[in-house]
């Protein structure tokens, strides 16, 4: 088939791209929210960091361990050097649909955003020194390779081999809940494990600073997801429309399933509880988006709300202090959404594009458990190399440069510690009197009236 | 002099400031406090666990009048504050040595 | 004439659907910037549960009751059966330009924020459970029947009967002047009527408590506007294009017209003016984007910024507290937008897309009076059934659950009392102290060099 | 070659047109959220008003002085009446891939966001009134002509002749290094100069008062680049998606330069610095986005983050109150990346569109001094305008409506002193209790148990 | 009746109200206050350039309590506030003439 | 010991503490608080409709020191802080029992 440029579908491909960038500040704002005011920065910071660290690696060569052509045709790991700093993507091909540094756009802001996600787990206590290595580290070695078995896909003619589970294994995943949520629940908790937590967690509620700035990040990332899941047909169509609907049904009723466990456990129904049933639908709904119908959608959406809402309390039961609930949401709402699919996946979803076949059918639609299966190979094949590889890292860096802050300065507050710079100064007339260039002793600051001299 | 303190509900400041300008006192200072007492504050819950709010928000209110004020001054303070609830607060009074106004420097009871 | 997909048009009405779904997260902020710091996260989750509560009931089968065929032919009410769960919409459909479910994604970002801008009425005093339940109401019962009749154009071949209001009558409402903005208006107007002022109402100014919150507002709506109006080209041509400078214009001369007023009334043009100049000027704009040309616009919003400038002081002549000024802005700015296309509508405006012909002409514009007319009674006839209609479940909620909260609840906040959190605590030392898993006397937290008996 | 309407790139260009208005608000929140917090709502009134202002000047005759048919085919200024109130480019034109007027939207975006750039500059102390003229002073006389010179391309059959910089100079500009950056620092530092420092400026240090407000307006700025860099190439192909890319890589290599040099030369990395980086990075890809290739726009990122870095600190050494840093960032960071078009522009650029040939080469890539040399020409020129006419233009504001509040206003706070309002309340119970709308003296206010006397 | 003032670090609180409880005591205010003194506070960067904070926050506690019992009072919170560190604070008392229970208008050693 | 208080113009503070550091000062307390006086504060206008400010921010300060020493600094303090406008403040001394130092648990002038 003779392509030429399709430019509704690089239009949507790069917006898409720009509403996932959007993402990671989205990330910065609702975790920012959630630690207390003296630790706002830093939590901001470390997603800030991912992009400015994983926006230059995957220009350098992420890009190319993730899409490359698979070293030694294993499925394993993209060859980095293939694509290395981008050479050979600019021309005009003629025989591409899309431009591949619209693609490349877009996946760069999936990677940003992953590494971002795992810092939830660690707020208020890790050296900023620490993270940053760490973002380098995690992302080469973890998630890179995750996203070329999940992403690649082999061609047809095997000139072009991808990764593992995208074609051996066939799981589905749409947008992303193995490489991208599971993974990064998984690390996570590693991470919150490893590094302990936080002074006085389990006595003290550490509840949200700012709900605003919550609120703000969840409808950020609402906003971004729909470039994330709809994005993820990499073309403006009947599929790409399916997946954007599902990823408002889903995001809506999960909303609702959190609120009314909150309800009836806690007896009121929280806008904590709002934003984090906002989230929790839209993990369980990315790997499935193109892969269900809304009704599957609202209930992927019910049951991952639900779930979340109970698994964010498991912290306390078990003592590991995942901060923001890395765990809860993104680890557990993956699994959700992932082994749903082996329930809800509806045939009609590959029939939604101009010439497209049925595909696969999930238990509730006929479909056996033959998809639920390659869906849990999927699930706990990422879980475990996540597992195995952040502890590794996570070790590596608590031996040698150390993860966290002093006792005293996680008390005084990490900004502080770690930034040099207070969050917030909301007073009309208070900071600036708090703050001086020198010393009030200097002689010439003195006022020329006073004559009295000192005493004691 | 005497300095007039009083812990009161904020809902009720209004009132009693209405309450003071009427009885003739021609300055004030608030101050925004956090007390702790027999009323206890609501529970709050936090990812399904309740936490107890111990110290609950009050306004401060404080006033300098001269010596033979102070006592008709609380008893306004007293009974306009009162709503009747547990967590209405307290009033007392403390000696002043002196007071000065800063602006002309006068002191004692023409710089209330 | 044999369709295909257009995949400009679906990337452009797929990122308008974005679009429009961050308006309401939008308006939250707008609103929730405006009320005193103890109701922020109230006002917000009206937002947010609108977006659950419609998000979900649009898929059941409130998309099915806008825009599925009349029943009986009648323009009333769409066959809620129809598209129930949005079956028999997702497969390839070869003769439509665009997939069905890309304006099933738009349409019901509409039904969303319409539903929330009507909570702007009784910020700080409405059960969250009350509110709840109303958006289930007054989304089925008024909102989805609008929609048909002004949203749902019949086809020429009769095989599909749409909306009396858009058929039958001829009015011109490009993006919902009638359906969204005169109906919440209307809407918002009876519930403050019926749940009665907040305490103290008129002796305090009840100022807005975070303006950067509400300026953030007023820039997502502005910015999600576009998707609202100039998606509802339904493609990516001229009259997008058109609709597009429109919506910059009108907005831009309705800040204008807003804060001039400020400044010869009241001597100082206020950031509050200009947020709410740039809402008015959005409302007034969106039936007419399609239909006037720029400097029409510019008309239009000059008008509508002056006319709400005033409008939002009625509330105080008349005593009906309408909180945050959803009659003064969207029911007066949407009369005024949909009355002045009578006058303003240009003929142009339907040649700028490939094979258009002229559209009608405004008395300006030498259409004389019957555009006007027909403005007239398509802006009445929605607000008489908005009114009745709303008016009805307002007194059902009001003598069954109850719509206000306790006059207590309502003085120490109603974030505290219904959602059992507070919006902020910016200090870096303070909160935490104030808050305790357990009582202070348990004795096992003791400190252990503390021997002294206790007195009293 | 006929033409038809491309509803891809249409789609692509009024989706960025939305992403540059959105700059404009965060760009609000980015100044706003740097100054004090008694003058938060000022700064953001500076963009607001632009929007107002320049949006309506931009139909009127903005559009038309800006690309126009060059007045007497000179180059310097597009003819005023031309497209005055965008008449004549509303109806459908069979021979643009392109709606006019979705060219108009894009462009007028730019014309805001540039004049709100130089309010930085004079944060806290200048008339509202005095700004509001400046606006359309500068706008008319300043941004219009220059983009003219740089934006206004001639077509090859001299039917329309654009501007100078563009045509006859050659120098690259992608996306507005020079009319657009280099204009408004320069702007920015004229007035600077003009206005004097702010009182206590040098002494104290005048931080951001919420870092939040900061990072929301630098993840909206970056997102909205994307809209401004990549919509520059004015349809969505290979040439756009190069530079999203672009945008991307330099913007996190600049992020990382400047919090290197933080790191080295202060010991922390700060929030402000990654804020700030992230702006200097996009300032300075945005005339190279479509020149350079991502290993070059990484190059220009860190050189960018670095330079600017230590440019921000000139403002101390030679004493002018540059606030908000638009000279450290906006000038050297426009100065930058132009000039460095000149080493790192590849002539694979050029062929990233289907039919496109080599563009120019810089000194890297082979091709000499010859494209350095029209870089600075066109850098400089527009230098050397914005400089003498901006200074014309303070002067006689300062001699009329005089630019300065009074000290007093300033010392308390330009929001009370401007628009009669502050930018928080976010105390429970605090603000409701010191405003009134009578004073309390009133008879019918007194409590009616209060019998005693008043004494004194 | 004396008001026992205390000056503490703000991470101290918890510890010095639990101690207060034990005491007996049923009733304290706090409010949130900056401190000048020998405790210097951290320096802060700014566009490259140092400034130092002069001052530091702190919590005030103010209690109320009968004559004999303020010696005793302000040695519990002396040593519960205690870590050694400059910066840790004071505790002053002053003499107050009368306190009054807002809700019940009762005053002397009942008010408290 | 005498426990000195002053209400001061917020722009004041940095005079004031240079002032009093000169004196030979070594420490304060101070704190946001809102006073009404003879100072009005502005008129705001919200919707068209005006409202009157009663409150209006100021900073207490609060410094012990021995008693011989109260009057002097008061002097320091009202000189220093003056600007001569309406709402410049208010000084005042209180008469203190004991000052114990939390960190040392030394008491009388050696603890100030
Ligand atoms: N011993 C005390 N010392 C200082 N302040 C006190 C004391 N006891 C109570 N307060 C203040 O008075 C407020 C009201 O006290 P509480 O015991 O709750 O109610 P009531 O005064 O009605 O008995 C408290 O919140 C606290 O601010
Ligand atoms: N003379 C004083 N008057 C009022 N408050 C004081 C005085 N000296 C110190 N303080 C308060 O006590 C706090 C601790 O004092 P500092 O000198 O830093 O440490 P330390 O008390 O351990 O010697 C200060 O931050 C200040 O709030
Ligand atoms: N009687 C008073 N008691 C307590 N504080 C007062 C009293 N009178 C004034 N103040 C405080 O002093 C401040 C200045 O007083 P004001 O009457 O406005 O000016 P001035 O002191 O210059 O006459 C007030 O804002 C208030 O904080």
């Amino acid at each position: 088939m003779m392509l030429e440029l399709n430019s509704g579908d690089t239009a949507w491909v790069l917006t898409s791209a720009a509403l996932v960038l959007l993402m990671t500040p989205g990330l910065a704002f609702f975790y920012g929210g959630m630690v207390r005011a003296k630790s706002v920065l830093n939590m901001m910071m470390m997603s800030f960091i991912s992009m400015g660290v994983i926006g230059v690696l995957w220009v350098l060569f992420g890009y190319s361990m993730s899409f490359g052509n698979s070293l030694g045709g294993l499925g394993i790991l993209g060859d980095p050097l293939e694509f290395a700093g981008l050479q050979g993507l600019i021309t005009y091909d003629p025989s591409a649909s899309l431009p591949s540094l619209a693609f490349v756009a877009f996946q760069a802001c999936f990677a940003i955003i992953t590494v971002a996600l795992v810092s939830g787990a660690i707020a208020d206590r890790a050296s900023f020194g620490a993270w940053t290595l760490f973002t380098i580290l995690w992302g080469v070695l973890v998630y890179f390779p995750a996203a070329h078995w999940v992403f690649a896909f082999s061609n047809d003619d095997g000139s072009y081999v991808g990764g593992w589970i995208a074609n051996v294994v066939g799981a589905l995943d749409f947008a992303g809940g193995t490489a991208i949520h599971i993974n990064a629940g998984t690390a996570a908790l590693v991470l919150a494990l490893v590094l302990g937590p936080r002074i006085g967690f389990g006595t003290k509620p550490m509840r949200p600073h700012n709900m605003t700035l919550v609120m703000l990040g969840a409808g950020l990332l609402w906003f971004g997801w729909f470039g994330f899941n709809a994005g993820s047909a990499v073309a403006a169509n009947g599929l790409a429309s399916l997946a954007w609907v599902n990823t408002l049904a889903a995001t809506a009723a999960a909303m609702l399933g959190w609120l009314v466990v909150e309800k009836f456990r806690d007896g009121h129904p929280t806008s904590l509880g709002a934003a984090s049933g906002v989230v929790a639908g839209l993990v369980a709904i990315t790997p499935a988006a193109g892969s269900v119908d809304p009704l599957g959608a609202v209930a992927i959406g019910v049951l991952a709300g639900i779930a979340c809402a109970y698994a964010v309390g498991l912290k306390y039961k078990f003592g590991y202090d995942d901060s923001l609930d890395v765990v809860g949401v993104h680890l557990v709402g993956g699994l959700v959404g992932t082994l749903l699919i082996g329930f809800f996946a509806t045939p009609l979803a590959g029939m939604s594009v101009e010439g497209g076949e049925a595909s696969p059918a999930g238990l509730f639609y006929g479909g056996g458990f033959d998809q639920l299966g390659k869906q849990a190979i999927g699930a706990f094949s990422v879980m475990a190399y996540s597992a195995v590889v952040t502890y590794i890292i996570a070790m590596i860096i608590k031996y040698t440069v150390g993860w966290r802050v002093s006792s005293a300065d996680e008390l005084s507050g990490i900004d502080l510690a770690e930034h040099s710079e207070a969050g917030y100064d909301l007073s009309p007339v208070y900071y600036t009197n708090k703050v001086q260039r020198t010393l009030v002793l200097t002689k010439d600051d003195m006022p020329e009236t006073e004559t009295t001299g000192a005493s004691k | 002099m005497k300095l007039v303190t009083a812990i009161i509900q904020p809902e009720m400041l209004e009132t009693v400031q209405k309450a003071l300008v009427r009885h003739g006192v021609g300055g004030m200072t608030i101050s925004e406090v956090s007390g702790y007492g027999r009323q206890r504050g609501h529970v709050e819950v936090y990812r399904g666990e309740e936490y107890t709010i111990d110290f609950i928000t009050k306004v401060r209110l404080e006033v300098l009048v001269e010596d033979e004020e102070a006592e008709a001054l609380t008893g306004v303070i007293v009974q306009s504050a009162r709503t009747g609830q547990v967590g209405d607060g307290k009033v007392w009074i403390v000696p002043v040595d002196t007071v000065v106004r800063v602006r002309t420097g006068e002191s004692g009871s023409t710089a209330i």
